[in-house]
């Protein structure tokens, strides 16, 4: 209906390739950032922001880490947590052995760290397939947790075994640590996050988003038109790996401020899984709309009692969140297995031929 | 040198100067891999029969032993609780099939193993709304189950076996001889077999694909309820239990996804052998706590010599 | 703006030095087997440059074992096969791919996800350069390279007539468009030797004529080497200028279409098995 | 210099002058290899000159026909305008002609060059080209399966091109002479030869000099105010006058973008995502949208169909009015703007007529709602009537005065006249020299006062718009004397959705009666809608409810019939619904779904003789072709059903007059 | 029209989303962040029980605090800092006088964005030992004793107030390996070089509390003479069977106050006889104070305690009841400094460090054999209370030691350092003025 795409034809590959092809995407695009850059630092509480804007965001670029790996490149993996746990200890590493690093230089570089484990997780992948493969990430996942609590290097030292995040400064305002407003963490996470989807975007339409595609969904063919499968898996492993880190650093200097080992169990693995999967395997928007099911749902859905007034302890909420959030994902696994991203391709789809239904 | 050393002779020496001590750690072992072999015969049944990768076979036991727990705090005799579990365990498997299985069959692997861990949450949701969330102790006695301890003293030191160790031992034997029996002669067993290598010749047999789901289930409900009890025994009974599952998952890969056989060897073999790297080489090396990975990593190593497994088929890979 | 509109011919573009009619390959004594069993023994041909080369055979001949020979997914246990003068025995199916051999399968084997055009353009990774940098940054050079290679992928399209399935997934295509397809992969290779497994199994007659026509068109006009393995006997009598008949993994005959006709041993081997 | 400043006389000359005002401006796309191939104007100069060049080494002179046989392509586009260029004859063709149509054409035409499409058509040509005793060289477009063909007469378009280009390189001068002949040339050479295709005997090429094809063209862009802004899109044969001006002729003269569909059968994609602001279609591609709207509407949402229904209610009350500026109370403006929102935007964007400034339509009668169904959505859908000969327009309608019974008043420098015995007759700008090397037929068609006769009967209404009402020679006279058009009274039958095909008789009869055959996709759904159960079209055909509800229909026709003077005394007094469908097969229905009325009347004799003898039933045997070949005979009881008649407020005994 | 239901679906979702928490007002809002969910809720409900039931029986006895009712909401984290944090952000959002974290992790998390919200975190009991130091930790509170104060306690507890005695001993810490777990390490490990003894730390993972045969093998080789628990959840039971199982001698087994835990021992019963735990509370469900408890919250079936388990008469819960009179003494303390009964964060932070829960106080509540009695200050934010060993009989705990109190001169320099690292991490951070 309001996707209206006569006239919106293209003379020259280039417009084909365009970001957005048809105008109303961009528009609509145009329309979010607006609201993400400007309607929400002007209307959002801090609660807001950091229990429903930082973390959407920060999951959804966690997702989309993993969904690069799983999604594109068809490997399964079980170990987001704990490369997220790379990404932030190394960041923290950064931060505490060079205090005059520009954090976001920190952050960027501490990506490298994840995506060097993830390459050195990865390679089992050469061998190993599917279901088994899981176990190469299951290992990194149980074993790298296990590295943070033991190695004591890794937190300084530090009585508690935590990780603390000090005050750091960009540009005069505080980013990190309890004195950085909520409001500044956010547009750090927003433009941080907004710079990585599009290279991401980039990554996975041109030859190597091809080529991982290509070994997803037959790795033997993909093989046999010349594509190394080593360095097809690899590359994905350490792209994703690298986006993952980078996700695990913002995840604790710009949302949590703190953090323990068991902060990158393997809960926060399935949690960043079931993001990818609800939103949409092999996609970039799925990221985003399941970041907003997995992360805000809970949040609104233990505001809604109160707000009726209900007399329901908190712990039974919380009970009844975690069998709603259960039911969901089987509920969206089933209506919608590829997730709310074919969802909405759906939607759009109806609107473009509106008022025809096929 | 002194840590070539460390690893190679000295966790060796140790053993052979506390023999006492090396069979209880290896019977402390052996008990667990008993239990993780278990929880992974769960894994291998439903695995087989429909391609399912379940991940809430872990939560299956915890909601099967707060269940048995439960129903004697609302006073129900010990020996009934016992069959209104395995009631509930059915009805259980019968909703899954239908609610869940039914709609999704075709999927990819992928979004039947996420749905499993849909599964999973909103079992743990539903046993805490029902149940609550604190620690149960487990009604042994009640069950009639031994509490008592046996103290051998061979070396001259001494090895303390307890009786519900024993008893869980003989009865997950018990389970697995019956389940083969089961698997092997039956018609119904049969076909589960059969259908892990074709689904049009085990609908040949005559039973309808969703009847053999459910009753899959069962038998993995029926597995999760002794696993419950035995392992609740041990340490209470609570939500925790659940990341013990997980522990399923390494042995599972390092027997071979489709094998009964594969799943108990690798139990065993993974609980011994990691109790004994902990204790040996873990706890004086590496700080301890090293059972959180071992059996990961262990997985891991074998998969790449062998990427089927240690029981699974062989891949052979055509174009 | 674009300076070449219509349909230029395509140009075959394995400028490899190698005259028409001239040695491209020669397999030489090769043998393989799985275990105990034995799925080629000692076999012998050469294609020359230019030519369809056909093999042919009964069930279990060992006709696709010898294109995973030849591609490199295979290694033989004897035997050299040299490729455009360079001798090997083992070798990775994508070195075999940056040396020229391009094939299809005889169960399509396509990336069911991505649609026609993806699939096509991931035939021609390997002869895409730019690195991840540029590739993240897109504009620019990445662009400009995804484009040059997108005018060469739609020429195939447009050369095997499935633009109106250009954005399709591959999945959801029948299976003769799904043969097309695969070779547009192949080709998207430019390859000097293109292998076709069973290009026609499962076609109907109509799709036949046209897979018939695409394969003469892709030796005529690309110049590009064919060798085909092909169970419809009156198809390879048409396309092929040489044909090696196997049976039991061994050669039997080899040689023009009429010359192997009239062979009695092909004779008798495909009366040996009904088809 | 004076001409410097006098409008082109040629369109080459055109070329030229878009060149030099438009040379950015885009003047060619094709879709092609996935996205829209686009040229401008200096680019396309560049590209018809290295082809001329090209064509006159290979030895193309001046009065040279050249034979253009394609689909829409640009370079056969350009091909046309080339040979202009070098004062040759473009002589396109249908490129679905048959071999010996063809070979008709190109020998009569004596083409000494034929630019083709593909091998199909070189391969057609090659079938007869012991006959084509001129043809110096062929051209193709596609070079596909054309590598092995023997080379000497064959040439690759582009590398003609070539040898255009290699010939600038050579002779620095060449551009500048090939201009300069452009500009020298005069606007009284033959522009194009357009070969009618023949329903009637042979094909006629229909020769059209370049200042009055120019001329007609340069009216008509004023009157539609077309400008280098507007695009079409050329999907009508190249060979058909229609195409020719609509696309061509009016596109050198205003400057627009011409685009060329993927294929025959992408029409509809492209269309949609062309969005073009000038259109033209036939009733039936129109009936065609309609009727897939309506089907589609069907299976959308509840929720959609209301929004649906309750939209094209506001706009068929309010949309026409607004369409025209004329005034409309505000809250209906509201409401037509949110039916804008929802539904007319939508729709008009899925069938690609978003931006449509002008369209037409002409060829038939066009039924008046399906004409007010796209006007008041907001498409400017207008009539207009046309022939080879008059290059084009004869009558047209202007914005704002359009009606769908009537084809409009002469368009602009047009000079119309009805001849006593019925015959529009006419003289326009864009008036035809004569055919080509058939000076008789050419005065058969001329009066001899310079008119051309149109051979279709018609007549001016009352607000001076012209109605045609059939073909000259097929209109007859009642009994009674009073005027009988059976194609009027059929298309009249045939806006009803539920009837697909209607034979009229009168002539020479007491009254007029119809055949009728049912649309079985309409009224098979009405069927089932009201759970009428049949097995076979002859049994839905003879269904009680069915008669009742087309017996309403021909009384709407009659009441319509009444209110017009010239046609009142022709109403359907008796009718019936035949018991099978009208086939080609059957040698009923022309190849190009035409009714054959005096092969029905003969085939059917017996039911003409029921409707005037007054019996209510008759039984019929008839032999059928199937599809597979084999013949088989059909018999039925066809029932015969009175239908009412109105008083006519002023019978007419005479036509013109 | 499968896609319209999931359109509707959707738009519900967001519906909600966006609509705004509805406020309640003129109530003390004094949230707790609790967790009866998780592996943890074992020992974390009966605690959060009573904190719960004391300000509820205020609310019904003296309608609240000084007039005003009390809003204690609870906020569920099951005992994940993700989530903790999440509630500190709602809780803070509604306007909460008072953090109470109730998790060393949160507690680390929160800890100096509470300092940057200014307000007070209250962690009875838990929480980082050096937010004793009142002039760097000016917001964050955790009486009436802190972990090192207590391992200080345990030390001298098992050495019967002669830490010299415990020369070449062997003393296992068995902990929960958590920022929890691992606080009293450093003091211990001080104390272990000054008083030459030999300290083992085992720390047991989230995932192991249950099945803890590794850590016990372990105890079992070294054989240490004393094996002090710092264990929380699950993992005491845990830790209690396993030492019944490897025949462990109770009586070397010491915890800190949280495996003062009934059920705990419950499990084993008998043989668990000997057991000890340090518990700066203790049971006594006759006195004054628990009596109005039942009276007002218990009888009137407004609690959520499971009373056929004997939670009423637990540790535990009774903990839960005392760790709420502190707080609502400091309410108390607020109000009379603030002159009005409607007091806002600093304000209650004022009362806190006003707190003085001397004994004539205690007995006016109470609760005179419950607890020791301690105070607090600006500089003195824990208020070292002293604390009891306390014994399993089979069956209940008895006390076994008179009040034992913390050796301040290992402890003290150890959180001043402590507390200046902090502040030097955290830079730039605010101190609290002591002065006046």
């Amino acid at each position: 209906m309001f996707y209206r795409i006569a006239g919106q034809y293209k003379t020259s590959y280039k417009a084909d390739y365009a970001l957005f092809p048809v105008r109303q995407d961009a528009i609509l695009l145009a329309i979010i950032l607006l609201v993400a850059f400007v309607v929400f630092p002007l209307t959002a509480s801090d609660f807001t922001f950091r229990a429903l804007l930082i973390p959407v965001l920060i999951y959804a670029l966690a997702a989309l880490g993993l969904n690069i790996l799983t999604g594109y490149a068809g490997q399964l993996s079980l170990g987001t947590g704990a490369f997220m746990g790379v990404g932030a200890y190394a960041c923290y590493k950064l931060v505490t052995i060079f205090p005059e690093m520009n954090v976001l230089v920190a952050i960027a570089l501490s990506g490298f760290f994840s995506a060097m484990v993830g390459v050195a997780f990865g390679l089992p992948s050469l061998r190993i397939k599917g279901f088994y493969l899981a176990i190469a990430t299951l290992a990194a996942q149980f074993f790298l947790v296990w590295l943070f609590q033991k190695w004591a290097w890794l937190y300084n030292y530090n009585a508690s075994g935590a990780i603390q995040v000090p005050n750091t400064q960009m540009f005069g305002v505080t980013v990190t640590g309890a004195r950085a407003s909520a409001l500044s963490q956010y547009f750090v996470v927003l433009s941080i996050v907004c710079v990585v989807t599009f290279f991401a975007i980039n990554i996975t339409r041109g030859r190597i988003g091809r080529t991982w595609k290509a070994v997803r969904d037959m790795d033997i063919a993909a093989e046999l038109v010349g594509i190394n499968l080593m360095k097809a898996k690899l590359s994905a492993f350490f792209v994703s790996s690298y986006i993952v880190g980078i996700a695990g650093a913002m995840f604790v200097f710009l949302w949590r401020g703190a953090a323990e080992a068991d902060l990158f169990d393997i809960q926060l693995s399935f949690r960043v899984l079931f993001i990818a999967i609800i939103g949409g395997l092999g996609s970039i928007l799925g990221n985003y709309l399941g970041a907003l099911l997995i992360v805000a749902l809970p949040v609104i859905i233990g505001t809604v009692p109160a707000m009726f007034g209900l007399p329901i302890s908190s712990a039974m909420v919380e009970h009844l969140n975690t069998m709603i959030i259960g039911a969901l994902i089987i509920g969206f696994l089933i209506v919608e297995p590829h997730g709310l991203a074919r969802f909405w391709a759906m939607i759009r789809e109806k609107l473009i031929i509106w008022p025809f239904p096929h | 040198m002194e840590s070539l050393h460390s690893i190679l002779i000295a966790p060796f020496a140790d053993m052979a100067a506390a023999p006492d001590f090396l069979i209880q750690v290896v019977w402390e072992g052996l008990v667990s891999g008993v239990l993780y072999a278990l929880i992974a015969l769960g894994f291998v049944l439903i695995y087989k029969s429909s391609r399912i990768f379940n991940f809430a076979q872990g939560i299956m036991v915890v909601f099967a032993a707060l269940t048995l727990v439960g129903l004697y705090q609302m006073g129900v005799p010990a020996l009934l609780a016992v069959i209104l579990t395995l009631g509930v365990m059915f009805v259980l498997a019968v909703t899954i099939e239908r609610v869940v299985l039914r709609p999704l069959v075709n999927q990819p692997d992928i979004i039947l193993f996420m749905a499993t861990i849909g599964i999973t949450l909103f079992l743990i949701g539903l046993g805490e709304t029902i149940f609550g969330g604190e620690n149960k102790r487990m009604i042994t006695s009640e069950l009639y189950i031994p509490t008592g301890s046996w103290m051998l003293e061979p070396f001259g030191g001494f090895v303390s076996i307890e009786q519900r160790d024993v008893t869980a031992v003989v009865g997950a034997v018990a389970l697995v001889v019956l389940l083969l029996i089961f698997l092997n002669k039956s018609r119904m067993g049969r076909a589960i077999r059969a259908l892990g290598d074709d689904h049009q010749a085990a609908l040949s047999v005559g039973i309808s694909l969703s009847t053999i789901w459910v009753i899959v289930w069962f038998i993995a409900g029926i597995i999760a309820l002794a696993t419950g009890i035995a392992w609740g025994a041990r340490a209470g009974v609570s939500f925790a239990l659940e990341v013990i599952a997980l522990k399923a998952l390494p042995v599972l890969m390092l027997g071979g996804l489709e094998s009964v056989t594969g799943a108990i060897v690798a139990g065993l073999a993974i609980g011994i052998l990691e109790k004994v790297f902990e204790i040996y080489w873990g706890q004086p090396l590496l700080g301890g706590n090293t059972e959180a990975w071992f059996a990961y990593i262990l997985a891991l190593l074998v998969l790449l010599v062998r990427p089927q497994g240690l029981f699974g088929e062989k891949i052979i890979e055509r174009v | 703006m674009n300076a070449h509109p219509g349909n230029d011919l395509i140009v075959a573009p394995d400028d490899d030095g190698i005259a028409k009619g001239a040695l491209l390959m020669d397999v030489k004594n090769v043998s393989l087997a799985f275990g105990g069993v034995k799925a080629i023994t000692d076999i012998s041909f050469d294609v020359r440059k230019g030519e369809i080369r056909a093999i042919i055979g009964p069930n279990g001949a060992g006709k696709t074992s010898m294109l995973n020979v030849i591609n490199g997914f295979y290694t033989p246990q004897t035997g050299t096969i040299t490729f455009r003068g360079h001798a090997r025995r083992a070798m990775k199916p994508h070195h075999a791919v940056r040396q020229g051999i391009a094939r299809t399968f005889q169960n399509v084997a396509l990336f069911k996800g991505m649609s026609t055009l993806d699939n096509i353009m991931a035939g021609r990774s390997v002869l895409m350069k730019r690195n991840i940098v540029w590739q993240m940054l897109w504009h620019g050079p990445a662009l400009a390279e995804e484009i040059e290679h997108r005018e060469k992928v739609e020429e195939i399209i447009d050369f095997l007539e499935i633009e109106h399935i250009r954005h399709t997934p591959v999945g959801k295509l029948p299976y003769g468009l799904q043969k097309r397809v695969e070779l547009g992969r192949a080709l998207a290779m430019e390859p000097s030797l293109l292998l076709l497994d069973e290009p026609m199994a499962g076609m109907n007659l109509e799709e036949k004529e046209d897979m018939s026509r695409f394969i003469l068109d892709v030796n005529q006009q690309r110049g590009t080497t064919i060798a085909l393995i092909e169970h419809d006997m009156g198809v390879v009598m048409d396309l092929s200028d040489r044909v090696v008949v196997l049976d039991y993994g061994k050669k039997i005959a080899d040689g023009p279409p009429d010359q192997v006709k009239a062979d009695q041993a092909v004779i008798d081997a495909y009366l040996g098995v009904s088809h | 210099m004076a001409e410097a400043h006098a409008l082109p006389d040629t369109f080459p000359k055109y070329l030229l002058r878009n060149a030099e005002l438009f040379g950015s401006q885009w003047a060619m796309r094709h879709k092609d290899r996935g996205i829209w191939q686009s040229w401008t104007w200096s680019q396309q100069q560049g590209e018809i000159r290295d082809f001329a060049i090209g064509l006159a080494e290979l030895g193309c002179r001046h009065g040279d026909k050249v034979a253009i046989i394609g689909a829409n392509r640009p370079r056969l586009y350009w091909a046309v305008c080339a040979v202009q260029s070098l004062g040759g004859i473009p002589v396109p063709v249908y490129a679905d002609a048959v071999a010996e149509e063809l070979s008709y054409v190109l020998s009569h035409a004596g083409v000494r060059f034929a630019v083709v499409q593909d091998q199909e058509q070189v391969d057609k040509l090659g079938s007869f080209a012991d006959k084509l005793t001129d043809l110096v060289a062929m051209i193709y477009d596609e070079p596909r399966g054309l590598a092995d063909y023997d080379l000497s007469a064959l040439h690759d378009f582009a590398d003609v091109q070539k040898m255009g280009r290699s010939a600038q390189e050579e002779d620095a001068g060449r551009a500048k002479a090939w201009e300069d002949g452009i500009r020298s040339a005069s606007g009284d050479d033959i522009s194009i030869m357009l070969y009618t295709s023949g329903t009637t005997g042979r094909s006629k090429g229909v020769m059209l000099k370049a200042k009055n094809a120019v001329k007609a063209a340069q009216d008509t862009v004023a009157f539609d105010r077309l400008t280098e802004k507007d695009s079409v899109l050329a999907y009508l044969p190249l060979a058909w006058v229609g195409d020719h001006y609509l696309n061509y002729a009016q596109g050198y003269v205003s400057g627009f973008t011409m685009a060329c569909p993927e294929s025959g059968q992408t029409v509809a994609q492209d269309l949609r995502e062309l969005a073009p602001t000038f259109y033209f279609a036939p009733p039936r591609v129109f009936e065609g949208l309609l009727t897939s709207v309506t089907i589609r509407m069907e299976d959308a949402s509840r929720l959609k169909r209301w929004l649906y229904r309750y939209f094209i209610e506001v706009a068929r009350k309010h949309g026409e009015a607004i369409l025209e500026g004329r005034n409309v109370p505000l809250g209906a403006r509201l409401s037509y703007a949110f039916g804008n929102l929802f539904i007319y935007g939508p729709l008009k964007n899925v069938l690609g007529l978003s931006n449509i400034r002008v369209a037409y339509t002409a060829g038939e009668a066009i039924g008046s709602d399906l004409f007010s169904y796209f006007r008041s959505l907001g498409v400017n859908l207008k009539q207009l009537y046309g022939q080879t000969e008059a290059f084009l327009y004869v009558t047209c309608q202007k914005d704002g005065e359009v009606r769908s019974d009537t084809v409009g008043p002469p368009a602009p420098n047009v000079d119309i006249r009805i001849s006593d015995d019925g015959e529009v007759q006419f003289r326009s700008p864009g008036m035809f020299s004569g055919y080509y090397l058939e000076d008789e037929k050419t005065a058969e068609t001329m009066t001899p006062d310079g008119y051309v006769k149109t051979g279709d009967a018609g007549f001016f209404d009352t607000d001076g718009q012209l109605k045609i009402i059939d073909r000259a020679k097929d209109v007859g006279k009642l009994a009674s004397g009073a005027l009988f058009a059976p194609k009027y009274l059929e298309n009249m039958l045939k806006f009803f959705p539920n009837i697909k095909e209607a034979v009229a008789y009168g002539d020479g009869h007491e009254h007029a009666a119809a055949f009728i055959n049912i649309d079985l996709q309409a009224v098979g759904n009405w069927a089932e809608r009201n759970n009428i159960a049949y097995a076979s079209y002859q049994e839905l055909a003879g269904h009680p409810l069915v008669y009742e509800m087309i017996a309403a229909n021909v009384e709407e026709t009659n009441r319509r019939l009444s209110k017009e003077p010239m046609m009142a005394a022709a109403q359907i007094r008796r009718f019936l619904i035949l018991h099978k469908e009208l086939d080609a097969d059957d040698g009923e229905l022309t190849r190009t779904q035409k009714v054959r009325r005096s092969y029905v009347a003969e085939r059917y004799a017996p039911l003409i003789e029921a409707l005037y003898d007054g019996s209510s039933e008759k039984f019929v045997e008839t032999e059928v072709t199937y599809e597979d070949g084999r013949k088989g005979k059909i018999r039925a009881t066809v029932k015969i059903a009175d239908a009412p008649v109105f008083g006519a407020a002023d019978p007419v005994r005479e036509a013109a007059e | 029209m499968r896609l319209n239901h999931k359109t509707a679906l959707m738009a519900g979702i967001f519906a909600v989303g966006f609509a705004a928490p509805a406020m309640a007002q003129d109530t003390l809002k004094l949230p707790n962040m609790s967790y009866r969910t998780g592996p943890f809720a074992a020992t974390g409900t009966p605690h959060m029980n009573g904190q719960l039931d004391y300000m509820t029986m205020l609310n019904e006895r003296d309608g609240g605090i000084g007039g005003v009712r009390i809003a204690f909401e609870e906020c569920e984290t099951g005992y994940n800092t993700e989530k903790g944090v999440e509630c500190y952000e709602k809780l803070k959002s509604e306007g909460a006088l008072v953090t109470q974290p109730w998790s060393t992790g949160i507690t680390l998390q929160v800890l100096p964005r509470a300092a940057v919200d200014e307000i007070p975190m209250y962690a009875p009991g838990y929480g980082f030992s050096a937010m004793q130091d009142g002039q760097t930790f000016k917001w964050a509170f955790n009486p009436p004793t802190s972990y090192w104060d207590g391992a200080s306690m345990i030390m001298l507890g098992i050495s019967d107030g002669d830490l010299d005695s415990l020369n070449g001993k062997k003393i296992a810490f068995l902990h929960l390996d958590h920022p929890y777990g691992k606080e009293p390490l450093p003091l211990l490990e001080v104390m272990a070089e000054t008083h030459g003894f030999e300290l083992l730390p085992i720390p047991v993972g989230l995932t192991e509390m249950q099945n803890q045969s590794a850590q016990w093998l372990q105890i079992r080789r070294e054989r240490p003479d004393f094996v002090v628990m710092w264990g929380w959840g699950a993992m005491n039971a845990g830790a209690i069977t396993e030492a019944v199982k490897t025949r462990y001698p109770m009586e070397q087994f010491v915890s800190v106050w949280w495996g003062a835990h009934e059920p705990d021992l419950a499990l084993v019963g008998e043989q668990g006889k000997g057991y000890r735990a340090l518990s700066w509370n203790f049971v006594d469900s006759e006195s004054k104070l628990m009596q109005d408890v039942k009276t007002h919250v218990v009888d009137a079936g407004k609690s959520q305690l499971n009373q056929s388990a004997g939670e009423f008469d637990s540790t535990a819960y009774q903990r839960g009841i005392l760790m709420s009179v502190i707080l609502a003494e400091a309410v108390e303390a607020a109000q009379a400094e603030a002159g009005t009964p409607m007091i806002d964060q600093e304000q209650l932070r004022k009362g806190l460090e006003n707190v003085n829960l001397d004994e004539a106080r205690l007995a006016e509540l109470g609760a005179e054999e419950m607890m020791a009695p301690f105070a607090m200050s600006c500089s003195n934010h824990t208020g070292h209370a002293s604390a009891w060993m306390v014994e399993w009989d089979g069956a209940k705990f008895v006390k076994v030691s008179d009040l034992i109190t913390a050796d301040r001169a290992v402890i003290d320099p150890l959180v001043e350092k402590a507390a200046a690292d902090y502040a030097a991490a955290n830079q730039p951070w605010d101190m609290n003025d002591c002065a006046e």
